[in-house]
């Protein structure tokens, strides 16, 4: 973006600014782009969630509203804008005010390292995946804020439930990725993206392989663990429906957001869904390899790259196209299938989600490292390591025999876990209903 | 970078960090003040170890490591000062730090 | 490009050093916790202005998103009568030795002692090499193994004597039955009282 | 190593053995079996004696003489009551000891002339351990037997086991007979063990344990005043002598580096060791070796008797008779002489002046004691003041060079002076037996003593004791000097010795000493055996203690006839000689006969033995002095023959000497006065000293005393004030000030963690300060 411009200001006007200035102006007008870009995805998000629900609760959903009942979000967005702004007046003022900016904040940050397609990406920053959930954990002090502004008891205890739930659930997801960073060896999103490639064995493993843009990682052991333990927390994160305890309708009002209204809601509202859509995202790009796909490899070879400078305009272009509808698809899709559990699971309690977060997930999660390690020590590492005898096989024999042992160790650890935790919660019940017993017998 | 800003300047910003953090530490009524103040302590000194590394030894990873080691250790400080300012709620039923001297000579 | 960068630092330090006041003097804890964040936000944002991305980023995850909720969590739960006063008695005599400690100590040494500070390497603009996270991870398990250790161990250790010392025993809790149990109790006693 | 030589040790352990079991076991409730078990030890020792001596002398003769030792000399002195002692003399002669050293070879040439190095034959068994380990100079004890010392032993032994035989008799009617043999037991091992000793050390230690069982013995009867007394004159002489004989050992120790005899490297007898201090100037000018030889030779005066030491063995015959015997005729007397011969190449290391002054006290000695032997009357005394003459013999033959002679006279005289005790012994034991004594007796015992010891109440013995006159006269002659017996033998060789080495003095000083020698000798032989028995009448010794304590009224002068006597009539008196005495008499009196062959002065197979078993020249006959000496040893016979031939009808007459030189005899009986010469002298000085003393004591430390007594008196005032203010009331104010100053400093302890972690930082600022403002500058 920035030559793009620097070419249009420089060369088309000749003015001759200083090149921070025009950094800062390329900055600047990405920044807005993708500060439309995102209500954007919001309208549409909660359009496709409430036709989806919809339909699997065998009824149509919004329909009135413009064709197909398409306009129904910007219905809803102009209720929210002209609804009062009530801040209870016991409330802190201040605090009630900074509560949802503090949520929404961060969420618009995640967007800066998102790549969209090949060499769309606003700013490829070396550690974007750890900055991605650096700043997704900013937002439950917004929660956190919120709700103890809207001096509400309810409105505490649903902030603090979850507060406890985003962080405890933070772990697993960050856990899983660094299985994948294991593997990668980089904390870099755009690598991650470029080492997917590939027909089924990512290229980075098996050189030979040609690249058909679907070598990705879901489709190695440890990273279809890896993924499902960071769909699950993903869920959790976004408070999606097993998880969505804190603003359960069964239970207590609306969780953190009872004393809001107006636009202060929205900006929940918003902050949620954009969420949301992320996590969908930062699934497909991690796990499914996120703009690769058929043709993109072959068309951006031909594009104007840093790397050959001399390319086709115009292929940067069509590259770019067909990057972003993949992308787009997957992340669609993903939030399909969130969409798709909410209206299959039913609520978990407060107390199993967060022994299933604890006791479940991340042991799981802890053992995909280790088999990551496995993954990464065969098929990479060489006699520097001290791995010697890897040495001497072909590519293709050291990826088939990480695969098998990887697969093995998490199949096993998936057994094995299930396992002790259905017995953990068997005990729990057992002690639960001795604790009734010694009541009802008191009584 | 450091053409722009002189060593001395962000020695300077992460003194007065720590000063106004020992004020804190040492002058506020609430435990969980006097922690606040504490972590600021900790910040300001982090600042030092990131400028001294970046101004005199960029090349070598000490400073980020050692600044790396200060966070964890304020992280373990700040659960276990939590843990116990709770555990002297729940007993004294209070959090000023001057009605907690049981110690007194 | 200096300018630029000197009205950030300037911005940058403003907010801290104005965060930190705020959060000794306000009166209100949360909002001095609130203040608290803001001001660690500004210090992440200064180690990026030093080129530290990864102190930063680290910054904002552990500071920001854990120790910060940590406190909140810590202030919720030890909700006291709000009438005490703000300082302690003696405020004045440490808010004396702080102004001492930062005019009389730091500011000489500081502006009085001259920092060997390496001539630029290589012809102007050639960035500098920084070590970054790959050194640091390599670091962690070569130069330092032992201090990421003992920092393992600190942290976990932590953890246990948080736990052991913020936990109720599980004897003194009040258990409450959630309703799904109350229910469950009513049919219980009800077939008691139907058999004898 | 045959058996003797090996356990050559037992022969002091055996009388020492004995002296255990009769003091430490019941056995000493029974008189007669301590008795005659200390005699039997004694017999053993005696046998181990002798077959030591053939053992050694084999071991000498095989190697460096090649003649065949002939041991007839001790076959003939069989006698019934040392048992097996036969056996012994047809020991045969074992191989050679282990310990021939090259001395002996180099003896051969041991020229006579008087200036080469003296040197005594190897030592046979030199048996050595370590006994007080102290720092780097550890003290080894053991044993050194050579020949003079085998002879010495088979002489020492001989005569102690006659005289126990002799006291088993003696002493029959003392209740206390135990404690008699325990102690002379007890002396004979210490005896045996000086003269064993390898080291002056253990000499000295033996030397004083003789001096101890001499007092013990002299005060044997130690009821009666005189004996006690006597003891510790006795005891306090020989004192002074061997203080100054340790002194003496002392030097040499400082010089040698041990005491230890031998002439190896270190040893005292090693000739560069006896070259240097012969040389090197010591104290006063004199060279180490005369003085360490005149000091050890005091130690000799004091025990020998010599000159001015000599007061304490006349009186020592306040002790029964055989203790007079053994110890201060025969054995400890010649200890002295013994521990000259001894020592005799130190003596002869500084060229001869310490010799000098030895010879001249030797001679004199011997001839002041003869003189005073002449004038008197009493039988022990008599032969007391001729001991003491002969020691002078011995010491001024030793002194003049001849060291065979003055041993051999040594050995000859133990064996007839011995003899001469013991008869006198009987002599006295049967006098006492006479009437006129016994009643005595009940009125004081021991003036009855004393006057059964004065030859005038004697007289006629001859016919009532037969087996005592034979044996005595044995002695007497002997000791006289008559040819065949011992005596002439040993004393002409000493006269040989001193004629031919050049000694004119000496030769004629001894010679007129060997002429009174016979003239006493005969008169007192000629009173006491010869004439008629005077004892009806005796002239009764005046006891001034007895007198002064009864107030008894005797009512007689020394030459007064005793009233008492009268009115008892002339009872028939039965003269008794016990069996045992007359046996050890006779077996002595075969040794007075014979001792003189040890040595016979003719180059015959037998000749010379002694002297060669010794290691020394065998000297020459020289008939001129021979002749001389029996010459006038006979003219002495005669003398006292003929002056005595009538004198005393009675006890009470005056003696014919005394009639024809009053003032002379008055003196010699007196013993030239030297007791009151000594009391004067040193009596007064101690007693000056005493007062002197008490004076000091009373004035000097009484006063120091006194003062110290008001000091403290003064220091407790002083005390009591400085306590009472200072003490009490300071601490009091300390205690104050610290409760106030902690009341302060607790104010500090707030309790608040916040105020200490301020305190804290405030040091920090202090310190920057101080750092930055003060000392940074």
């Amino acid at each position: 973006m920035y030559d793009v411009i620097n070419h249009l200001i420089n060369t088309v006007f000749g003015l001759g600014w200083p090149s921070w200035a025009i950094s800062l102006i390329a900055y600047l007008l990405v920044a807005t782009i993708l500060f439309l870009v995102a209500p954007f995805q919001m309208l549409f998000l909660t359009y496709f969630e409430r036709r989806a629900i919809a339909q699997m609760q065998d009824r149509i959903g919004p329909n009135r509203v413009g064709p197909q009942g398409l306009f129904q979000p910007v219905a809803d967005g102009v209720k929210m804008f002209t609804k009062e702004d009530i801040v209870p007046d016991a409330a802190d003022k201040w605090v009630h005010l900074i509560g949802p900016c503090v949520v929404v904040a961060p969420t618009m940050f995640m967007f800066a390292v998102l790549p969209w397609g090949p060499g769309m990406v606003p700013l490829d920053m070396n550690i974007g995946l750890l900055f991605f959930f650096a700043i997704s954990s900013v937002s439950a002090v917004g929660l956190m804020a919120s709700g103890w502004a809207s001096n509400n008891k309810f409105a505490l205890l649903g902030a603090m439930r979850a507060v406890a739930q985003m962080v405890s659930y933070e772990i697993p997801a960050v856990l899983s990725l660094l299985a994948i960073v294991l593997v990668t060896g980089s904390l870099s999103i755009v690598d991650l993206i470029h080492q997917q490639a590939g027909l089924f064995i990512s290229s980075a493993d098996v050189p030979g392989i040609p690249d058909l843009g679907l070598g990705w990682f879901v489709f190695t052991p440890v990273g279809f663990l890896a993924f499902i333990a960071f769909f699950i927390a993903a869920l959790a994160e976004g408070e999606r429906t097993p998880f969505d305890i804190p603003e359960a309708d069964s239970e207590i009002v609306a969780g953190y957001m009872t004393e809001y209204s107006g636009m202060k809601f929205g900006l929940f509202y918003l902050a949620q869904y954009v969420l949301n859509f992320l996590l969908c995202a930062i699934t497909a790009i991690i796990f499914f390899g996120g703009w690769q796909g058929p043709g993109v490899g072959w068309l951006y070879a031909q594009a104007i790259t840093p790397t050959n400078p001399d390319g086709n305009g115009l292929f940067n272009v069509l590259a770019g196209m067909l990057g972003v509808f993949y992308f787009l698809a997957k992340t669609y899709f993903f939030f399909f299938v969130m969409v798709w559990v909410r209206g299959a699971y039913a609520r978990l309690r407060i107390d199993q989600l967060m022994d299933f977060g604890w006791k479940f997930l991340i042991p799981l999660t802890l053992v995909n490292v280790i088999s990551a390690a496995i993954w990464v020590g065969l098929t990479k590492w060489g006699a520097a390591e001290g791995l010697a005898f890897v040495e001497g096989w072909a590519p293709l024999m050291r990826w088939g025999v990480a695969f098998v042992i990887t697969l093995l160790l998490n199949i096993a650890a998936y057994i094995f876990l299930a396992r002790v935790y259905s017995q953990a919660q068997d005990e729990r019940a057992r002690l639960d209903n001795e604790v009734l017993e010694r009541l009802t017998n008191v009584a | 970078m450091t053409r722009a800003i002189p060593l001395e300047a962000v020695l300077v910003v992460a003194a007065a960090l720590f000063c106004i953090g020992l004020f804190g530490a040492l002058s506020r009524r609430n435990l969980i003040g006097v922690l606040m103040g504490i972590e600021l302590m900790l910040n300001s000194a982090n600042i030092n170890l990131v400028a001294f590394w970046r101004y005199l030894e960029p090349r070598f990873i000490t400073g980020p490591t050692f600044a790396i080691f200060v966070i964890t250790v304020a992280a373990a400080e700040a659960a276990v000062g939590l843990a116990m300012i709770i555990a002297i709620y729940r007993s004294w039923n209070t959090v000023n730090a001057d009605s907690v001297d049981s110690l007194k000579g | 490009m200096d300018l630029l960068i000197q009205i950030i630092f300037g911005l940058l330090s403003a907010l801290v050093i104005g965060a930190a006041m705020m959060v000794v003097t306000v009166r209100n804890v949360i909002h001095a916790a609130l203040w608290l964040i803001a001001s660690f936000f500004g210090v992440a944002a200064l180690y990026l202005l030093l080129e530290a991305e990864f102190i930063a980023v680290v910054q904002v995850l552990v500071y920001v998103g854990a120790i910060s909720i940590l406190i909140l969590f810590a202030i919720m739960l030890t909700r006291s009568n709000e009438g005490d006063r703000l300082l302690t008695k003696y405020w004045w005599a440490s808010a004396l030795i702080a102004l001492g400690l930062f005019g009389v100590a730091f500011l000489p040494t500081f502006t009085g002692t001259t920092w060997n500070m390496p001539q630029p390497t290589g012809p102007a603009g050639t960035p500098e090499v920084l070590s970054g996270v790959e050194e640091l991870g390599r670091g962690f398990v070569s130069e330092f193994v032992l201090h990421f250790e003992i920092a393992g161990v600190l942290l976990t250790v932590a953890l246990i004597g948080a736990i052991v010392i913020a936990f109720e025993e599980r004897s003194r809790r009040r258990r409450v039955l959630t309703l799904a149990e109350e229910l469950e109790l009513r049919k219980r006693r009800q077939a008691a009282e139907s058999v004898d | 190593m045959s058996f003797f030589l090996q356990y050559a040790w037992l022969i002091p352990a055996l009388p020492l053995l004995g002296f255990a079991l009769i003091t430490f076991t019941p056995l000493r409730r029974n008189k007669l079996a301590s008795g005659w078990t200390a005699t039997g030890l004694m017999g053993l020792a005696v046998v181990m004696a002798l077959g030591l001596l053939v053992g050694v002398v084999g071991a000498g003769s095989t190697e460096s003489h090649a003649a065949t030792t002939t041991t007839e000399t001790h076959g003939e002195a069989t006698t019934e009551t040392t048992e097996s002692h036969g056996e012994a003399a047809t020991e045969t002669t074992e191989t050679h000891g282990e310990t021939t050293t090259a001395t002996t070879e180099s003896h051969g040439e041991a020229a006579t002339e008087h200036k080469a190095a003296f040197t005594f034959p190897a030592p046979v068994v030199v048996q050595r351990f370590a006994w007080a380990p102290a720092g780097s100079t550890n003290f080894a004890m053991g044993i050194y037997v050579d020949t003079p010392v085998a002879v010495m032993l088979a002489m020492v032994t001989i005569t102690a086991t006659c005289i126990h035989l002799f006291s088993i008799g003696y002493m029959a009617a003392n209740p206390r007979q135990s404690r008699f043999f325990s102690f002379i037991s007890f002396f004979a091992a210490a005896m045996l063990l000086m003269v064993l000793a390898d080291n002056l050390l253990l000499f000295f230690m033996a030397w004083e344990i003789m001096g101890l069982c001499s007092y013990l013995l002299i005060g044997f009867l130690y009821e009666r005043p005189q004996a006690y007394r006597a003891a510790i004159k006795a005891f306090i002489t020989t004192r002074i002598g061997d203080v100054l004989m340790l002194l003496g050992l002392v030097y040499l120790w400082t010089q040698a580096g041990s005491l230890a005899f031998g002439t190896a490297v270190g040893e005292i007898f090693n000739p560069e060791f006896l070259q240097r201090i012969g040389t090197e100037t010591g104290f006063m000018g004199m060279t180490h070796a005369t003085l360490i030889s005149l000091l050890i030779f005091a130690g000799t005066v004091g025990k020998s008797a010599q000159f001015p030491l000599h007061v304490w063995l006349p009186d020592a015959m306040e002790g029964p008779t055989p203790v007079s015997a053994l110890i201060h005729a025969a054995t400890m007397v010649s200890a002295g002489v013994f521990l000259v011969a001894r020592t005799f190449p130190i003596f002869e290391a500084d060229g001869g002046m310490a010799l000098q002054v030895v010879a001249i006290i030797g001679s004199f000695t011997a001839l002041f004691a003869a003189t005073i032997a002449v004038a008197q009357y009493d039988i022990k005394r008599i032969l007391a003041y001729s001991t003491l003459s002969q020691l002078g013999f011995m010491v001024a033959a030793i002194g003049i060079g001849g060291w065979v002679a003055g041993m051999f006279h040594l050995l000859t005289h133990a064996f007839f002076k011995a003899l001469l005790f013991l008869g006198s012994g009987a002599v006295i034991h049967a006098m006492e037996a006479t009437p006129a004594i016994e009643k005595l007796h009940h009125h004081d015992e021991y003036a009855a003593q004393q006057t059964a010891q004065d030859i005038r109440n004697m007289g006629g013995l001859r016919t009532k004791l037969p087996w005592t006159f034979w044996t005595y006269t044995a002695g007497y002659l002997a000791l006289a000097g008559i040819v065949p017996f011992a005596g002439f033998w040993s004393k002409d060789e000493i006269l040989a010795h001193a004629m031919d080495h050049g000694h004119p003095i000496v030769y004629a000083v001894l010679t007129v000493a060997a002429f009174l020698t016979a003239f006493y000798m005969t008169r007192q032989w000629r009173l006491v055996f010869f004439g008629e028995f005077r004892g009806e009448h005796p002239v009764v010794f005046v006891n001034p203690e007895h007198q002064a304590e009864h107030h008894h009224h005797h009512g007689h002068a020394d030459h007064h006839a005793d009233d008492h006597g009268h009115d008892h009539g002339h009872g028939h008196i039965h003269w008794h000689e016990s069996p045992t005495m007359t046996a050890a008499l006779v077996v002595l009196a075969s040794f007075a006969v014979t001792a003189g062959a040890f040595n016979l002065p003719f180059s015959m197979p037998g000749g010379h033995w002694l002297s060669h078993i010794w290691g020394q020249a065998g000297v020459g006959i020289n008939w001129m002095v021979a002749g001389l000496s029996l010459l006038i040893a006979s003219a002495g016979i005669a003398v006292g023959w003929f002056s005595y031939r009538n004198a005393f009808a009675k006890a009470q007459d005056t003696d014919p000497l005394d009639a024809r030189v009053p003032t002379i005899f008055a003196m010699l009986n007196e013993k030239y006065r030297v007791d009151e010469f000594y009391n004067a002298t040193v009596g007064r000085l101690t007693a000056l000293l005493a007062l002197l003393w008490s004076f000091l004591d009373r004035v000097v430390l009484d006063g120091i005393v006194n003062g110290v007594g008001h000091l403290t008196l003064f220091i407790s005032r002083v005390n009591f004030i400085v306590d009472d203010t200072l003490l009490n009331d300071g601490p009091d104010a300390v205690a104050d000030g610290t409760n106030a100053v902690g009341r302060q400093t607790r104010k500090l302890q707030t309790g608040r963690a916040q105020d200490y972690a301020a305190y804290v930082f405030a040091g920090t600022l202090a310190l920057a300060m101080l750092y930055l403002y003060v000392i940074g500058k």
